[in-house]
């Protein structure tokens, strides 16, 4: 049979899945929905940003959550020249490893800045968040970081 | 069979319809700190871990391994995810047990679940693939056909269908974790529930169940030395076998590969007679009628007079000789991928003492099964209070 | 650990060409030919078979239980003692090989099948990642690998320029390779005019979209030698996974590997060893993760790396562990090499990493 | 301040492009032309409708093709009274096993045009098309199968097939 004769047709999975978050994840996002950005302390006093319920080494189970950033470090970081669906930004953007003020881990998110010539690891970025009305306890209530003092 | 194996802890979770109240991490390990408390073991002991779940499409994350590997202890370990469709946590307890028979590994955590109310089971099993026929019956559509072939060829009543979804309801309300406590549940109830697939009634039907399963396996010499206050649960036998889901003369009902696999299994662990030499069985029953059906495949009733035995009360907890699914079984509770982990579970239960309320008195072997796909993939285990 | 206590060895290795799109095909056209060739190789059948393993990932076909119909491709009747892992099919070979230390089978066959194109496969990857706050921003594989790429140009070790060597390097391999689907000459100049796709992160740097198949069959002790002149023995394997989040993980190292090789006896426990073999094939999908893993193993100037061209030249997803452990094989089934090292990854970054040691002659001292 | 957030929902939606592949293909051509083409095992010479391009229990390819006749037999069916989502037949309905003449298996089919109460093993059936300028490539050609009018088979001429 010749290959044009094989027969072809789309296809799609699509589905909205509903997550019950538990407390640590729940608290986190609640704490975006409110404008702070929380990490959870591990057993060895280290705090891990965003929070699991467990430590992400040891898997010991996480105790108190404590307020962190809303400025950090970027640990490296990675230029998107072209947006794909459904990422953050629709303009060229950096993804990033951001360590919060507070944090023991790094967090992934992305940066609007110029260009890859504005980025480098080891700079200073401060969150930037959507209004209080859009936020509604999601990971992109943080819209994005942008370089700390050009917020 | 390899080394001596056994189980030396067991964990699950509170079975429900939506578990609202954690996340997936916290669902697999509610029931993975459960069995690490059991074992009296913790996170570091672990050697490895071996994981089981239903298709990805469940929950809407693609080998979710990687990111449970840190919740699970699995950092810096062997982790291994299997798939074999509705048998995978009998399947997933094996490749556990075979990392441990095959002296590759001493400790083994393994851990199947499913939370299914992130979706919608009945979506995720019926996405219609281009080309092939349109979706005609739904999940339980596959299984009526052949449940009335199995009737037709038996020759069993009407009713032997309402008996088992009584008894395993009834058997469920004595265990805490079961999904469906139907404290009125009854012959009446059942009876006339909706005929969903004739001649399948709703009462007839497994719930769709948010859950999960978890078990130390470990070897001869850990096992000796566990300081767990239940004693091991010995592997006996184990064994696994698959054939295609359609082929030219295929047996349906009786399919050879649930027989071949029971051979294997009672060969392994010197059955001959499973009705007298078992004690208690945990088999996959997602519909009342697989349990006669299974106690012909399994050798506990000769072809054709699996519904005798259920009929004359043989397989119930109370009063039966032979009990099956003392813990309610699928038909109470039904998180996919845990399901067939917890029939093997609820045998390592009734072997240690540890069942409560659904214990049997007095278990020296149990056996454990499950089967899926299109009743072609079997696994199964026999457990003993003595070392093989 | 997990060193070869009764000797194993793989006996036979097939695999399908590796292409962009398999258009006429689905997935058992796809893996008959495969299985079949693969007894062939060894005049076996199906029935000589005591356990079958495969993997493969239902959501690159967007269907669950995929990997049911894919069994028709063997033929499992009489029924068989068949398992399936949602991994690599390198996962799959390390439970044949576990289940092989057991004295009760002789022989096995594994098999793995994928098509990177049905799908739109960088989505289906950002799936397996954390989906209460990663996945839901939506970053592709290449995304998340070059910010492994820029840890790594910030450590100081290696550049861009290094990155452009692997892949040149990997197509002028890849020429000897008649299943590879990228191979060609080019200059380190001439990569490195390629546009960056995410920087630092080259197009050369990437996998290429691949779909195929391959199987292996694996046998014990004398079966093995009566299979085969040179068996390619197996003398451990291993595998480990690393933590899900990446910022808790030293990007520009891979511990695991390392651990992985330990665990397969390539390495003393501890210290700054090297692994010595004549060939190491190694599974990185980005050219910077060849050098993160030499780095790990150790790999000096003698070992040939990548001879099939790596997962540079061709990666179909779920299957391009699996024919790095067939490729290693095949070197020393046809006499080229005495000793192998393979290795395949998943996940995100080289999260987890699995190691099989292969050799000429079985481990030890014969027990058994 | 309001209440905890306690549920995420992610959309997730992903695209393919599907391949039918040979054997399948070629069974929709036929179909495109109002007849069921099976395929013969080159070993075990049994004919598998719709076809799957390898034999499930020989593992060699299928490529002889039969044309096979419009009727058949209900080995076995069940009545279908759940609706579930993407349902398009109006419940109750029966969904039976068809084991067309000519083939040595047995497939899903819609049966219409008799009584839930009527149906039986054993029922002999036709297929019914949709009109010759609406066949396509694809099973949506097939409406459903009714009663021929032929009597039932005997139950041992197809037990086998259960």
């Amino acid at each position: 049979m010749a290959e044009s004769e094989v027969l072809r047709a789309p296809h799609v999975i699509e589905y909205t899945y509903t997550r019950s978050t538990g407390p640590v994840i729940g608290a986190f996002l609640t704490g975006l929905r409110d404008g702070k950005i929380l990490g959870a302390t591990t057993p060895q006093g280290r705090v891990v940003v965003p929070p699991t319920e467990y430590d992400p080494i040891t898997s010991e189970e996480v105790g108190e959550l404590v307020e962190v950033g809303p400025s950090g470090v970027v640990t490296t970081w990675s230029w998107a020249q072209t947006p794909q669906k459904d990422q953050p930004l629709e303009r060229p953007f950096a993804w990033a490893l951001v360590q919060l003020d507070g944090a023991d881990t790094a967090m992934l998110h992305v940066v609007d800045a110029a260009g890859p010539e504005a980025m480098s690891s080891g700079m200073r970025v401060t969150a930037r968040w959507r209004p209080a009305a859009e936020r509604i306890g999601h990971i992109k209530d943080i819209e994005c970081f942008v370089a700390e003092g050009s917020a | 069979m390899g080394q001596r194996t056994a189980v030396v802890g067991v964990g699950q979770t509170y079975h429900k319809a939506k578990r609202e109240d954690v996340s997936i991490a916290g669902l697999v390990r509610e029931a993975a700190v459960r069995a690490l408390e059991d074992a009296q073991m913790d996170w570091s002991d672990i050697d490895a871990v071996v994981i089981g779940k239903a298709p990805d499409m469940f929950e809407g994350v693609v080998m979710p391994e990687l990111y449970l590997a840190p919740a699970l202890g699995a950092v810096g370990k062997p982790m291994i995810r299997v798939h074999t469709a509705g048998s995978v946590g009998g399947s997933t307890a094996l490749v556990a047990a075979h990392l441990v028979a095959s002296g590759t590994h001493e400790r083994v955590l393994t851990v199947a679940f499913e939370k299914q109310s992130d979706s919608d089971a009945m979506w995720a099993l019926s996405i219609p693939q281009p080309f092939s026929a349109p979706l005609l019956a739904g999940a339980g559509g596959y299984f009526a056909p052949i449940i009335r072939a199995y009737m037709r060829r038996s020759g069993a009543p009407d009713h032997i269908g309402i008996l088992v979804a009584v008894k395993d309801r009834l058997q469920a309300l004595k265990n805490p974790y079961a999904h469906l406590h139907i404290e009125d549940i009854s012959f009446e109830m059942v009876r006339d529930s909706i005929m969903l697939w004739d001649p399948v009634r709703y009462l007839e039907t497994c719930p769709s169940s948010d859950g999960a399963a978890a078990m130390v396996l470990a070897s001869e010499r850990v096992a000796d030395s566990a300081s767990s206050s239940h004693p091991p649960a010995w592997i006996h036998g184990m064994a696994m076998r698959s054939e295609p889901t359609m082929f030219a003369g295929r047996d349906q009902v009786n399919p050879l590969a649930a027989k071949d696999c029971a051979a294997d299994v009672y060969r392994q662990a010197g059955i001959s007679e499973p009705r007298r030499e078992i004690d208690v069985a945990e088999v996959y029953v997602p519909f009342s009628w697989y349990e006669p059906m299974w106690l012909e495949s399994l050798g506990f009733a000769p072809e054709g007079e699996g519904w005798k035995l259920t009929d004359s009360g043989a397989t119930a907890l109370d009063g039966g000789d032979i009990p099956w699914n003392c813990s309610g079984g699928v038909l109470s509770t039904n998180p996919i991928g845990a399901s067939g982990m917890l029939r093997f579970l609820e045998a390592a239960l009734q072997v240690r003492g540890q069942a409560g309320e659904h214990q049997v008195q007095t278990v020296r072997r149990s056996l454990g099964q499950a089967y899926g796909g299109g009743s072609q993939f079997f696994a199964m285990w026999v457990l003993g209070a003595d070392k093989p | 650990m997990a060193r070869s206590v009764r000797p194993v060895a793989v006996v036979s290795f097939a695999q399908s060409a590796m292409v962009r799109r398999e258009e006429r095909l689905n997935d058992v056209e796809m893996l008959q030919p495969v299985i079949a060739d693969v007894f062939e190789k060894v005049g076996l059948t199906k029935d000589d078979m005591g356990f079958v393993c495969s993997g493969s990932c239902d959501y690159l076909v967007g269907a669950p239980f995929s990997f049911v119909g894919a069994l028709d491709a063997v033929g499992a009747w009489p029924p068989m003692r068949e398992s399936h892992v949602e991994m690599d099919g390198a996962f799959a070979m390390y439970e044949a090989w576990t289940q092989l230390q057991e004295d009760d089978i002789e022989t096995a066959l594994v098999f793995s099948f994928g098509r990177s194109s049905m799908s739109e496969i960088g989505r289906v990857l950002t799936l397996q990642l954390d989906p209460y706050y990663v996945a839901p921003l939506w970053p592709d594989p290449v995304a998340l690998a070059a910010l492994q790429a820029q840890a790594l140009i910030d450590s100081g070790r290696y550049g861009e320029a290094d990155f452009a060597a692997v892949a040149g390097r990997s197509r002028r391999d890849a020429r000897n390779n008649p299943n590879a689907q990228v191979s060609g000459d080019p200059s380190t100049e001439e990569l490195l005019g390629d546009d960056y796709v995410v920087a630092p992160l080259r197009r050369h740097a990437l996998p290429p979209i691949t779909d195929g198949a391959t199987a292996v069959i694996l046998a014990a002790g004398d079966r093995a030698r009566e299979l085969c002149e040179r068996p390619a023995w197996i003398t451990g394997m291993d595998h480990r996974i690393e933590t899900h989040a990446l910022g808790a993980r030293d990007l520009t190292s891979s511990p695991t590997t390392r651990r992985a090789a330990v665990g397969a006896g390539l390495l003393e426990d501890g210290g700054d060893g090297s692994v010595a073999v004549d060939v190491a094939e190694l599974h990185a999908p980005f050219a910077h993760q060849e050098l993160i893993l030499r780095d790990a193993l150790g790999l000096g100037d003698g070992v040939a790396v990548n001879p099939s061209g790596g997962a540079l030249a061709a990666n179909a997803v779920m299957v391009a562990g699996l024919v790095r452990i067939g490729e290693a094989a095949g070197r020393i089934m046809d006499g080229t090499a005495r000793t192998a090292l393979a290795h395949a990854t998943s996940g995100p970054c080289l999260q987890q990493n699995l190691v099989c040691a292969l050799a000429a002659e079985p481990a030890g001292d014969g027990r058994r | 301040m309001s209440e905890p957030v306690t549920m995420l929902a992610t959309p997730i939606r992903i695209e393919y492009e599907f391949t039918a592949g040979l054997a399948q293909s070629r069974y929709l051509k036929g179909i495109a032309e109002g007849r069921f083409l099976g395929q013969r095992c080159p070993q075990c010479q049994k004919v598998y409708v719709p076809p799957r391009g390898s034999c499930p229990t020989d593992g060699v390819p299928t490529t002889d093709e039969v044309v096979l006749g419009n009727t058949g037999i209900v080995t076995t069916y069940c009545v279908v009274n759940v609706p579930f989502q993407g349902q398009s037949i109006e419940i109750p309905y029966i969904c039976a096993q068809i084991l067309l003449d000519g083939a040595n298996i047995a497939f899903m089919g819609l049966i219409q045009e008799v009584p839930t109460a009527e149906i039986r093993m054993g029922m002999r059936v036709e297929a019914v098309w949709v009109d010759k300028k609406d066949l396509g490539p694809t099973m949506a050609s097939v409406k459903y199968f009714r009663p021929s009018g032929e009597p039932d088979a005997a139950y041992e001429t197809f037990s086998e097939y259960l």
